[in-house]
Order: structure tokens, then C-alpha cells, then sequence
């Protein structure tokens, strides 16, 4: 059963309290906290069985070697993959993306073929195709996007065209909440040929994936936001597409034979994981998808879509003066991520009044500045949950966020 | 609720009444210097306008600006400050004060500035908002080196 | 003072016993053990100030980013960088050299132009360049090496030409243990208008590094073979150099504004560091630098100079009829690596054998299968030792060749 | 010394042996079917030649190789085992010893495999060294795969 508090009891960081105050960590769209599974599994790694992996013949590095081989299957199970070989580590969501845009996207983007985005994209999502369009002559387009935060779905078939080699999309926008129909977005990617790319840094913590059901040829994710160390990213590819690519980074581990002129590739995943892979923290990640599959991803959504409802309501009552709270406000299309502004009181003076009673919110463009821009701002204040998160926190966050506009408007406490 | 915590920030509350009520906005007629600062990160940005009397003294200057408290009291505060002052002495102001900020905690006194800069100082307890208050300064900075053909070389910032 | 048994305290993993024999543990070539401080470093990280860095308003946001840029300034301390912000975080010593290959090798090789290396490097120091000169037509020469695992000086002031634009060289093999004299080498590129490239993977860990006094223009390094976590590595480069480089991986992090249609960069280091970066293990390098600094890197280097002097006596000593013990027999200019070869037994076998006297030696190619080759074997055995070993593990390790070249020979005990 | 740890892998010397004095070294005359597999990582390599009674019937076979004891003992071996076995038997005692291989250790008894293969099975207890027994089954299926036109489709492996 989903207990949070007994959770809240396997994170050693969730008793701190920072200016006296009990720590209301709310800026989990950024990174997560990490339970005392997942430290345990780093701190057994180092003390126990720490050598490099892959053909090392002695006791430690076997050891090494099973347990990160280990990590990559859970991870891969995690996400219902066909098989292990199709996930590869990175360093992050977008070390993923990179990848992708290096590899299939050299090979693959050609003068005037057209990437379809949406207008939420993080950078890392963003960035790396400007660049490539760059380098391409290729185009970007923008599905547009309605006034409540949600995709304008409607605009899509005119807009995948034949010339269209990419669609990539955003999960869960992690600067609105909006969950996007990704589902609906591949069949039509696929319809006209088009790649499909799911961004699921912020889906994957938070509610199941199944790559096969979703259909996406790429999916991309962090570890760090998932209750994993930081350091550790995953790429999937669908094997057809993942057996055409060139390897990105080259080196070591990722060879079958070298010579001093030439060099052949390793089988999968190892062809793209160049030099020492992060050991530790795979296994870490590892021990994250244990702790999130004994809770169930179900539960993690559900009690993340009830902590939604609850905060939506919460501020609706609390009916605070020129608070604009953006993004969906349907709890089944949204996820635990309340992006706002305030007149009058300026994001960074609410966040730093909010970190002295303990509550650590982000401010900012959230690494999606077009997008926060088009909102007519240029910061907001962000609060996003995880599991861990109580309907008492976001209590405290309300309250809080009442008080400062009190305090900034005139000065009353 | 106790306050004192986000009072060490918005101390006396002279950066609040800054912010709220930020002095010397009005446009200048004739202005000899401008200046202008952006942190794209956060959108915040300032601008002056400065009249000379002569070639060297700050006789007027206009602030305007968008952003947090800490960025307009910044803003208004040092509009106050070198008001009076000639080119090298803001100048040397600036300097002495992007420095004093830029100094681990407790390395120099607070009392260093007098008046109302000393509330900007105490920013230093908020690292991450220090660059809030060093906007103005870098659009100060902006509009006296324009003065740099006019100014005697000695004036120069080092 | 230097004094290795207390030194041994400090790692908890070198109390751990293997088929009930006490773990020798002679792979830190491959990657080194950690001391219980480094360990502390990641789990004081991640139980009381794990939080994404850079631009949070909140206090564990703030923590973490000062420990984090700490981390940096401490790396670029050891290896007395002229400032932190030219040490770029990355994975591994790999990812370093791919950055520069890509960065900078696309902007500055061209059709013709040369890259000098040694025959001696790691496949991360070979196959980028290689895949850099098949896309631009450039070639790639070596310096020749003698009988004894050493350069030829004599013959590089004629490989050096004006077509040579880059010299690479690996300062300590890892495979031979010899020591180049990089700082000739840089000369003499730069005599001629070529950067000069140090490949530190097995050197910054193992003698006192200054890249001032090198005068190289890139240095690249592991974390995890000085002591460091996994996952962490370092690219040093020339400030003229890092600020022509154009970024690598590109997203979240790196930039300074994004529109719809194109970004711009963030100041250095950053613009060469997308997406969340791997915090936790660059607190963790910066402990492994302050613990080898507590030590002094002469005093390791000395350690280390003793233990080959010892090692090499041992080996002549116990005269192993048909083993060929490879690399220079001059201290001076080899570091604590072993690599042999014996006639009849195979490297597998022998390290099959060692394993279970609980002796972790390594076995293969080492990651520079063109040497391996030319020295006519296929694989070697490969000891390689770290501040913590002892003579009395290289006694163990020697008889337990001695033991196995019995065994397998005539099946005696 | 205690070597019995050693033992555990090249148990009864059976493996020590074969290594040492493989079988079925010298070369045929004739032969219907070749078969190589060659390991880049250790260098280590096996090829067999083999010559067919009739169709189907392994009637001798030539082992050659270079690499570890557990390589050349496992073609050593090998070779024995498959003599006189039509080329059905021979690719299904492939098929099981290589499934058998690679099952978790505990999953199948050695007893599974009778005479001197039950040693090579014993190599699963250093699975990094499972790759080294596999090779000469590498080569083998290698050398059956060539004759698939000649066999009845029934005995192709699955
Ligand atoms: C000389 C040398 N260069 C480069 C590397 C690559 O290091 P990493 O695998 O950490 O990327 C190594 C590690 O084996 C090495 O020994
Ligand atoms: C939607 C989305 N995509 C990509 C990223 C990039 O993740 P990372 O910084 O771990 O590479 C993030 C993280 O902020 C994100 O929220």
C-alpha cells in the first residue's frame, strides 16, 4: 500500500529544516530527493564490488559487471522495452537527446526536412534541433498551442507533412504540467513516415511507460529525477532504427576491434557507451526502479493526480489577488506541477520569502524560456510534486504564498 | 508568522519601500549618458539616463527598470547615490561596491556604505540574489564608460 | 607522513576477503578504489543537500551549487589550471577527448592536415581521431616506439610538419606503465604551430600534474581512477582555445536566451556542460582531490616509484622461465603498471588462477588492442598498482605467478 | 597451497589436460565442412574441419585453435563428443550445451551431460570465462550451418 509517510520515513533529507522550518521540498521537476535504498546501493557499490565492468576476469569486476548489466535490465523492464539492449546510459535526458540528434539526426535530417516540436520543450529539446536544422538547412515547426497550456491537437495533420522526419514532444511539460497525448502524436508521426520522439524526463518518474504501447522510435530520461543519482540518463531506440545508427562518442568499451587505422563497433548497447560507463550510479538508478515498482507507478500517479486536485482546489479557495496559475486545470492531463505568477511581487522575491519558511520552490524560466516568454512573463514560480509530497505541504505552500503577497503588497505581515 | 528571517533581506525595509516607490523615474529632457543592463535569465533589466553639468558631474539621472525588489531598490537606490558625485567618484563607487558584494560574508563590513546602500549589502547573506543587486551597477558601468573619451585617463575604472 | 597501512583504513573495501583469501586488488589501472571519504562526500550530497544547481532561489539549491563550483575550483587547483572556468565537467576522460574531437577537431582539421600520436595510446586517445580523419580527409601519423616501450624522440622533429595540427600523446600508458616525455612533445608541437593534447587518464592520479608547466592545451581525466566516483571526468583546455570552441552538447544549462528559433551560449565552463550535470560526483572528485592532497602527490608518486623499483626486483628475482614482462625497466620513467605476457600459460588462465588467491589483476587488450598486437600477443596480464598497495601484495602477486606457471605447466603443486 | 578453488575449474584435470594434449589435431585429407570462430576481445580462435560419412554422419573431425586452456580444452573436447554423431545429433548437443551454458548456475545438473563435456560445464561457476568454452561451439554450428542444403530441414537447428 501507499503509505506516504512511511515513505516520506526512507528519505533521510525530508527531516532537515532549513531556517528552522521542516524542509517542504517542492522542486522535484527539477531533481528528486533519493531514499536510503538508492544511497545504500551507491555506498554497497564503492565499499563491496567497486572495479570496472566488462572483461575484467577477477571476482569484483564479475560482480560489477552482473550488477550493472542488472540495473540496465530493470531499467529496461521499467519501461517494457523489448530487451535490454535497446536502453542506453547517458548522463542525462539531455545527453539522450544530443545523442540522437549527433547520430540518427546526421544521417537522417536533410535540407528542408521539417522537425515538428511543441511550443513546451525544454531546452534540451529544443536546442540540439535548432542546431542540427542549422547545420541541415532542415526546418522547425511548432504545433501550436491552445490558451489553457494543452496542444492544439486539431492543428497536427496539416502540419505533419511528407517532408516531416521528426516529430518530438514533451511528455509531461515540466513548466506547465500538461501531459501531452504523445500516444496520439506517434500515430500520426507514423502516418506519414515521421519519427517519434517522446521526452519523458518528467513522465517516467511520475506515471507507468511502455514503450511498445506508446509506439515512440526514441524515448528519453534522467535519472536524477526519478529518486536516482545524478550523472545517470537513458536512451531507448527501437531496434530497427538503433541498428542503422553510428556511434556517437568513440573510445573504449564501445569497439570490437581496433586497429591503428581502423576500428568496428561493439555490439548493442555497448556501441554507443564510449570510456568507463558511471557504474555506480546505473546500479543506483537500478535501486531507484525497485523502490518505484514496490510502490507501484499506479499508486505514484494516483496519489500525484489527488495532490494535484487537491492543491488546484486549494488555490482556487485561497483566491489569491493577480495570481495567475498556468497550465491545464484537468487533473487527468496534468501532473503535479503548478507554474505561476504573481503581479506585483516579482518570482525571485516569492521564492526567496517561500525558501525562508522552509519551502523550496523553483523561479525561473525552467530551462523553457520561448515558452514562459509567450506567457507574457519572463520568470514564474514553480512548485511540482512527487510521491512524497502530503496535502499538509501544500497547505504550508498556499499559506505562503498568501502571506507573501501580503507582506510585498503592503508591508503587513 | 515571524519575519525577521525575510527581513534580513528587505532590511528596514528600505529596499521594500524602494522597490515599491522607486526614486528618480522621470524621463531627463537632455541626458549626456545612457546605460543599460539585462539579465536574460530572469528578464530583469535597468536602464539610466544621465545629465552632466560640465564634463564630469552626475547632475541628474534616470532610472527605470523591470524585476524583482532587489533588482528596482538596487536600481533606485544607486540612482540616489551618485547623484552629486562626479564620473570618477561613481566611478570609484561602483567599483568599491561590486567588489564589497563580491567578498565572502563577513570580510568587510557592512558599514563600509553608509545610508541606504548599507541595506544593499546585506543582500550578501542571499548569494543567489546578488546578481539581482549588481544589475544597476553593470548599467552604471555601461553609461560612464561611454564618458571614457571625455574623462581625464585616471578616472578609469582599473 | 605517508603511511600506507593507515592509508588502508581508509578504504573499506580493501578489507574484503575473496575465496577467503584477503582482496590484493592490482586493476587500478582500469579504476581505483575510494576512500571512506569520498564515499561520505556522496552520502552527505545526497542526505543533506541534493538539489539541481545553478539559478535556484532555495537554500539546498544554493548549498549545492556552491559545493558544486567548490568541487571545480579544487580541480583546477590540483592540476594548477590558470582559472576553474576552464575546466569543463564531463563522464570520463572518453567523453573529454570526444568533446575536443568534435568541438574543436570539426572547426580545425582539415583535408590533409596531420594528427601526430603515439602507438601507445588508449583506444579514447585513437579511435576519435580516427573517425575525425575519415570525415575530413586528414591524416594520421605515429611516432615510433622502441624495444623497450618507449618513444623514439629522435625520429618526432621530422613527423612534426606544418600540416600537423595536432600532437596527442597519453602521458603514462596504461598498458606498458612508461612515462612520455609530454613536456619535449609539447615543445615541439608548438614549435610548429600544433596543439598539444596530454591524455592524463593515468597520470593526473598518479604524480603531480601542472598544466602551466606542460604548456598543454587540452588535458583530459578520469575521476574514477584518482580516488573519484564513477561517471566524473575533466577536460582542461587553453582559455585562447575554449573560447573559439563552439558548444558540444547543447539544451538546458548551457545557455544564455533561447528563442523559438535559436539560443545562445552561456558564459565557460557552462556553455560546454548541457542538461543537469553529474553534481553528486563532482562533490565527489573534489573530495578525492582534497584526500590525495592531504597525502601529497609527491609522496604518492614516491610510493608508487618504491613499489615499481621493489616490483621489478621481485619479478628478476623469481626469474619466471618464458614470462615477458613488458615496458621500460627505469623507474624514473614507468609508473606501477605491469603487463606480461608468459609463454604456455594464456592471460585468462592466469588470471583465473590469481583471482582465486584473491589477486584482481587484469587480463585483454587494456583498451589498446594495436599495441597489445605489436608486441605479438594477443592479451597480457596486467598488475597496476595505487598509493595503497603494499610489497607485501606484490609478493603475493608474484608467487602466485610463480605458483601458476607451475600448475598450469606441469600440473604440480 | 590448497588449490581446490582452482579445481573447481579445471576439475579432475580433465580440461588441464585436453588443453595441454588436445585430440583430433591432425589435418584431413578430405573434408565436407569447415567451421571458424574467433573471439577479437582475447584473440582466442577455434576452426574444425570435418568429414562426413554420407550426408550426416560425423565420421572424423580436425581441431585447431589458439587461445586459453578452457578454449582449446572445449574444442578438444568438442571434437570427441561429436564423433560419429549424424550432423542432427551433433547440432542439438550443441543447442543444449550452449542453452545449458548459459542458464543460471543451479538451474541444471552437469549430470545432464555425461563423460568429460560435464567438466566444461563446470566452467559456468566464472561466468566471464563462459564465453571462453562457447567459442568452439561457434565454430561448430559455424561448420554444420554450411551444411543446411544437405540436411533434412527437420534437423535445422531453431
Ligand atoms: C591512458 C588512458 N586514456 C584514456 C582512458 C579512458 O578513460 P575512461 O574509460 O575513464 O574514459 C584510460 C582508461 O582506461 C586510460 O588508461
Ligand atoms: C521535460 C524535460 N526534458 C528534459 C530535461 C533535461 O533533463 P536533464 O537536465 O536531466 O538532462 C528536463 C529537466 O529539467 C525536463 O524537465
Amino acid at each position: 500500500m501507499f503509505d506516504v509517510e512511511k515513505i516520506r520515513d526512507d528519505f533521510p533529507i525530508l527531516s532537515k529544516t532549513i531556517y528552522g522550518n521542516p524542509l517542504v521540498y517542492l522542486d522535484n521537476a527539477a531533481t528528486s530527493q533519493k531514499p536510503r535504498q538508492v544511497i545504500d546501493a551507491l555506498v554497497d557499490y564503492y565499499e563491496n564490488y567497486n572495479a570496472n565492468v566488462h572483461r575484467g576476469v577477477h571476482t569484483l569486476s564479475m560482480e560489477a559487471t552482473d550488477k550493472f548489466e542488472d540495473a540496465r535490465e530493470k531499467v529496461s523492464t521499467f519501461i517494457n522495452s523489448e530487451s535490454s539492449d535497446l536502453v542506453v546510459w547517458t548522463r542525462n535526458a539531455s545527453e539522450s537527446l544530443n545523442l540522437i540528434a549527433y547520430s540518427w539526426g546526421e544521417a537522417n535530417v536533410h535540407e528542408g526536412d521539417e522537425i515538428l516540436l511543441t511550443p513546451m520543450e525544454h531546452h534540451s529539446n529544443l536546442v540540439p534541433w535548432q542546431e542540427l536544422a542549422r547545420r541541415k538547412n532542415a526546418v522547425i515547426k511548432f504545433i501550436p498551442m491552445r490558451g489553457n497550456g494543452t496542444l492544439d491537437m486539431d492543428k497536427v495533420d496539416e502540419l505533419i507533412t511528407e517532408r516531416t522526419v521528426l516529430v518530438s514532444a514533451v511528455h509531461m511539460s515540466n513548466a506547465l504540467g500538461t501531459i501531452n497525448p504523445v500516444r496520439e502524436l506517434g500515430e500520426k508521426a507514423h502516418q506519414q513516415g515521421a519519427k517519434f520522439l517522446v521526452d519523458g524526463a518528467q513522465s517516467v518518474p511520475h506515471m507507468p511507460t511502455n514503450v511498445q504501447e506508446l509506439d515512440c522510435d526514441f524515448l528519453v530520461f534522467s535519472g536524477h529525477k526519478m529518486l536516482g543519482p545524478t550523472g545517470i540518463g537513458v536512451l531507448y531506440v527501437k531496434r530497427d532504427i538503433l541498428n542503422t545508427m553510428e556511434p556517437f562518442l568513440t573510445g573504449g568499451e564501445m569497439v570490437l576491434d581496433v586497429s591503428y587505422q581502423e576500428a568496428s563497433w561493439a555490439d548493442l548497447p555497448m556501441k554507443f557507451e564510449a570510456g568507463t560507463p558511471n557504474i555506480a550510479d546505473s546500479i543506483g538508478l537500478g535501486s531507484a526502479v525497485d523502490y518505484l515498482n514496490s510502490l507501484g507507478m499506479e499508486n505514484v500517479r494516483t496519489h500525484e493526480k489527488n495532490l494535484t486536485t487537491y492543491a488546484l482546489n486549494r488555490f482556487k479557495k485561497a483566491d489569491l489577488d493577480g495570481m495567475d496559475l498556468f497550465g491545464p486545470d484537468d487533473p487527468e492531463i496534468r501532473g503535479g506541477v503548478f507554474s505561476f505568477n504573481t503581479v506585483d511581487v516579482h518570482p525571485h522575491d516569492l521564492g526567496t520569502f517561500l525558501d525562508r519558511k522552509g519551502i523550496a520552490v523553483r523561479t525561473g524560466h525552467h530551462c523553457a524560456m520561448p515558452l514562459v516568454r509567450s506567457l507574457g512573463v519572463a520568470a514564474t514560480v514553480r512548485a511540482s510534486f512527487y510521491l512524497y509530497n502530503t496535502e499538509r505541504e501544500v497547505d504550508i505552500l498556499v499559506d505562503g504564498v498568501t502571506e507573501a503577497l501580503r507582506y510585498f503588497r503592503d508591508g503587513s505581515e | 508568522m515571524d519575519q525577521n528571517n525575510i527581513d534580513d533581506i528587505y532590511r528596514d525595509r528600505v529596499i521594500l519601500d524602494h522597490c515599491r516607490n522607486p526614486r528618480n523615474t522621470s524621463l531627463l529632457d537632455h541626458f549626456d549618458l545612457t546605460g543599460d543592463a539585462i539579465n536574460p535569465f530572469c528578464g530583469d533589466e535597468v536602464h539610466f539616463q544621465i545629465g552632466l553639468r560640465g564634463e564630469n558631474l552626475i547632475e541628474r539621472i534616470q532610472f527605470s527598470g523591470d524585476g524583482c525588489a532587489i533588482n528596482m531598490a538596487s536600481g533606485s537606490l544607486l540612482s540616489e547615490a551618485v547623484t552629486g558625485l562626479t564620473v570618477k567618484e561613481a566611478t570609484q563607487l561602483s567599483i568599491r561596491f561590486v567588489e564589497s558584494m563580491r567578498k565572502p560574508i563577513g570580510e568587510n563590513a557592512e558599514g563600509e556604505f553608509i545610508g541606504e546602500l548599507s541595506a544593499l549589502i546585506s543582500v550578501k547573506n542571499f548569494p543567489v540574489r546578488v546578481k539581482c543587486a549588481l544589475l544597476a551597477w553593470s548599467a552604471l558601468e555601461d553609461a560612464l564608460s561611454k564618458n571614457k573619451s571625455t574623462i581625464e585617463p585616471d578616472s578609469l575604472p582599473m
